[in-house]
């Protein structure tokens, strides 16, 4: 289950943040989406670490805690997608194909004429789309 | 495919956009008109640079962001790649478009009446329509990490060169 | 000018040759009587200044029109000779012809007339005056410099339209 | 003029017109109407610049509408709104309208769209409640009737962006203006 979604803009200003859990962790996924952004940082600066994934925007499993997995993802305008999920078996595949469908909301989201980039994103109509492609995590592994 | 609509939707939308900056909102102020159109077209690049780049590898120099430019970025907004790309390896980039879809069906008539003031009116006008894809690529560029100055030239109709100068 | 009859001892004109001189010279007027566009290809004599011209032929078309609409034998529902029309309403002439020359003329719903003289044995041209429409929409009216109501002075169109010309037979 | 062959259906014509990607069209209208609204600041002149810049589109465009169309008359307004609608915009914006609501004399019905390519992305945020976004739409539609010498007015009666389930314009007729002579006989 995908307990937490984010993107944060390229000074490392967070744009959007999301919780999905029912119990009051909020402050704790907050903490683990600011440390993954520097793990993001040292990934991408040290090439060498980044391997075969090198300029990819699927930056992978960021790290892995004791009840969580951080997944990466980092735009070519320089903005990152963060996912926090409990799932210990989680396939590649099902996490490539969420940021896809992610990265296309999020697209729509700034091509509204209103959105200031660089300004939160208050859109509701990317919540509605953000929590269905939460939900539909994992669904389809053909994705 | 996507959604499409009649190119004379964009182009009507365009002309008419730089004819109420110059001619109505700024009448007599074509700088003022000229920063608002670059404005208009810099959200315009900034926006389709987030759209035209999802499901590709990030750029690794500016040399790979100005090819996306000339080849993908173009072929999507104006049905052709850029026919030829110069640089001075030190920032600057020149593009060419040897026939820039915008200029396509703009023409004056060399007219002995009005002279070499209505010459210069004619240029003028046309240069105004330069802005907004000016804008475009600029708002693009930025959006990629490379903060740039662009500005057009035409040196011979339709053809149009626009250079990139990539700020330090 | 005489646009009627002619006299016969003019001599004829000379048989159309190979296409590339038949046509003599077009009119474009809108709406509101201006003027658009004039081009010559082939008019020896001269008799008018061209605003007099222009008025003339604007003239001649809207009595010819409201002269054709008023004879109409099919419709009952008609005003009085010289009541303005809506363009497009009633019946409409195309051409007519005199020994010396046609005219041919069309007219768009948003009342953009189209005048072609040429030579008097050249066949129906209504459409190639609708393709010469379709030349001003697409080199005039999206012609990013143009303002609309304006003389044109439009290179594209002029070289088009010279181009088109040449073919007409 | 030939009336030899009929008008040409929307769905033809926008099968052979040139086209692009819609969303530079969305984004650019979108970016223009940004622009407006912090160059004027009232929504209320926003509106009526967009409505004049429809307007001058309108004018523009009622010839290619014309000529593909091969619509060779509009002097019947019943007529004219249809083929505004079912060809104008699908020709143009690849969408269809209908035509609905027509009063008893004829001079006043509705065009329907339920599809709009301009709104795509759009979210208006609480400081533009006042705002008809797409108003250049309803200046286009004044604009082309105007040059087939049709005087409308044209007011929006739905609004998707407003929370309504359709776009509404409602187009009424004023009067149809004939030609006149426009030269003084002692010119």
């Amino acid at each position: 289950m995908i307990v937490c979604v984010a993107v944060v803009g390229h000074q490392n200003n967070p744009l959007y943040i999301q919780s999905f859990t029912e119990a009051d962790d909020a402050l704790k996924l907050h903490h683990i989406v600011h440390c993954s952004l520097d793990v993001i940082d040292e990934r991408v600066n040290n090439p060498k670490k980044s391997g075969p994934l090198l300029n990819e925007t699927f930056l992978g499993l960021l790290y892995p805690t004791e009840n969580y997995k951080v997944y990466g993802y980092l735009t070519n305008t320089k903005v990152k997608f963060i996912l926090v999920t409990t799932d210990l078996d989680v396939k590649d595949a099902d996490v490539r194909n969420f940021f896809r469908r992610f990265h296309a909301a999020y697209g729509d989201a700034v091509s509204n004429p209103f959105h200031v980039p660089g300004k939160k994103i208050t859109s509701r109509t990317f919540a509605e789309s953000v929590s269905t492609i939460v939900k539909a995590f994992g669904l389809s592994s053909a994705g | 495919m996507g959604r499409e609509v009649s190119e004379s939707c964009i182009d009507s939308l365009v002309t008419e956009m730089v004819f109420s900056f110059c001619n109505r909102f700024y009448a007599d102020k074509s700088d003022l008109a000229a920063r608002r159109i670059e404005a208009i077209g810099y959200q315009v690049g900034h926006q389709l640079s987030e759209r035209y780049t999802m499901e590709r590898p990030r750029f690794s120099d500016h040399l790979e962001a100005i090819k996306f430019i000339c080849k993908d970025f173009w072929s999507e907004v104006f049905k052709k790649q850029i026919d030829n790309l110069k640089t001075n390896h030190r920032g600057t980039f020149v593009l060419q478009d040897n026939r820039f879809r915008w200029l396509s069906r703009m023409s004056v008539e060399p007219s002995l009446e009005t002279g070499q003031e209505g010459e210069n009116k004619a240029t003028e006008a046309m240069s105004m329509h330069l802005y907004f894809p000016c804008g475009i690529i600029r708002g693009a560029l930025s959006n990629l990490g490379i903060p740039c100055a662009v500005s057009a030239d035409i040196s011979n109709l339709p053809a149009c060169s626009f250079v990139i100068r990539i700020k330090a | 000018m005489q646009f009627f009859g002619g006299s016969d001892i003019s001599p004829s004109p000379p048989a159309p040759t190979a296409a590339g001189h038949n046509a003599n010279v077009m009119y474009m007027f809108n709406r509101n009587g201006v003027c658009l566009f004039y081009r010559e290809w082939n008019r020896p004599l001269r008799t008018l200044n061209p605003q007099q011209d222009h008025k003339l032929m604007f003239g001649l078309l809207f009595s010819l029109k409201s002269l054709t609409a008023k004879m109409d034998p099919t419709s009952a529902d008609k005003g009085n000779l010289g009541v303005p029309q809506l363009p497009g309403q009633g019946c409409s002439f195309h051409s007519f012809r005199t020994n010396t020359y046609k005219l041919s003329f069309m007219e768009s719903p948003s009342g953009i007339k189209i005048i072609l003289v040429t030579h008097p044995r050249t066949g129906d041209l209504r459409e190639a005056l609708k393709y010469i429409y379709s030349l001003y929409v697409e080199y005039v009216t999206k012609n990013p410099v143009y303002a609309p109501g304006s003389p044109i002075r439009c290179d594209l169109f002029n070289t088009n339209l010279d181009q088109y010309v040449r073919s007409i037979s | 003029m030939s009336r030899a062959s009929g008008p040409r259906s929307g769905d033809a014509i926008f099968a052979s017109v040139e086209r692009v990607n819609a969303e530079l069209f969305t984004l650019t209208y979108g970016a223009i109407v940004r622009q407006l609204l912090t160059d004027l600041e009232e929504v209320e002149e926003v509106n009526k610049q967009l409505d004049q810049m429809g307007y001058n589109i309108g004018i523009r465009l009622i010839d290619e509408f014309l000529a593909k169309s091969n619509v060779s008359r509009c002097v019947d307004f019943k007529e004219t709104a249809d083929m505004i609608a079912k060809v104008g915009f699908k020709m143009f914006l690849g969408v269809t309208a209908s035509v609905t609501n027509w009063d008893a004399d004829g001079t006043c019905c509705s065009i329907v769209l339920e599809d709009n390519p301009l709104v795509d992305f759009v979210e208006l945020p609480d400081t533009c409640q006042g705002l008809y976004y797409c108003n250049i739409l309803s200046g286009v539609i004044r604009g082309a009737l105007e040059m087939v010498s049709m005087k409308t007015e044209v007011t929006w009666t739905r609004d998707m962006l407003r929370g309504d389930d359709a776009f509404e314009l409602q187009v009424k007729l004023l009067k149809q203006v004939p030609e006149e002579y426009p030269y003084k006989d002692d010119d």
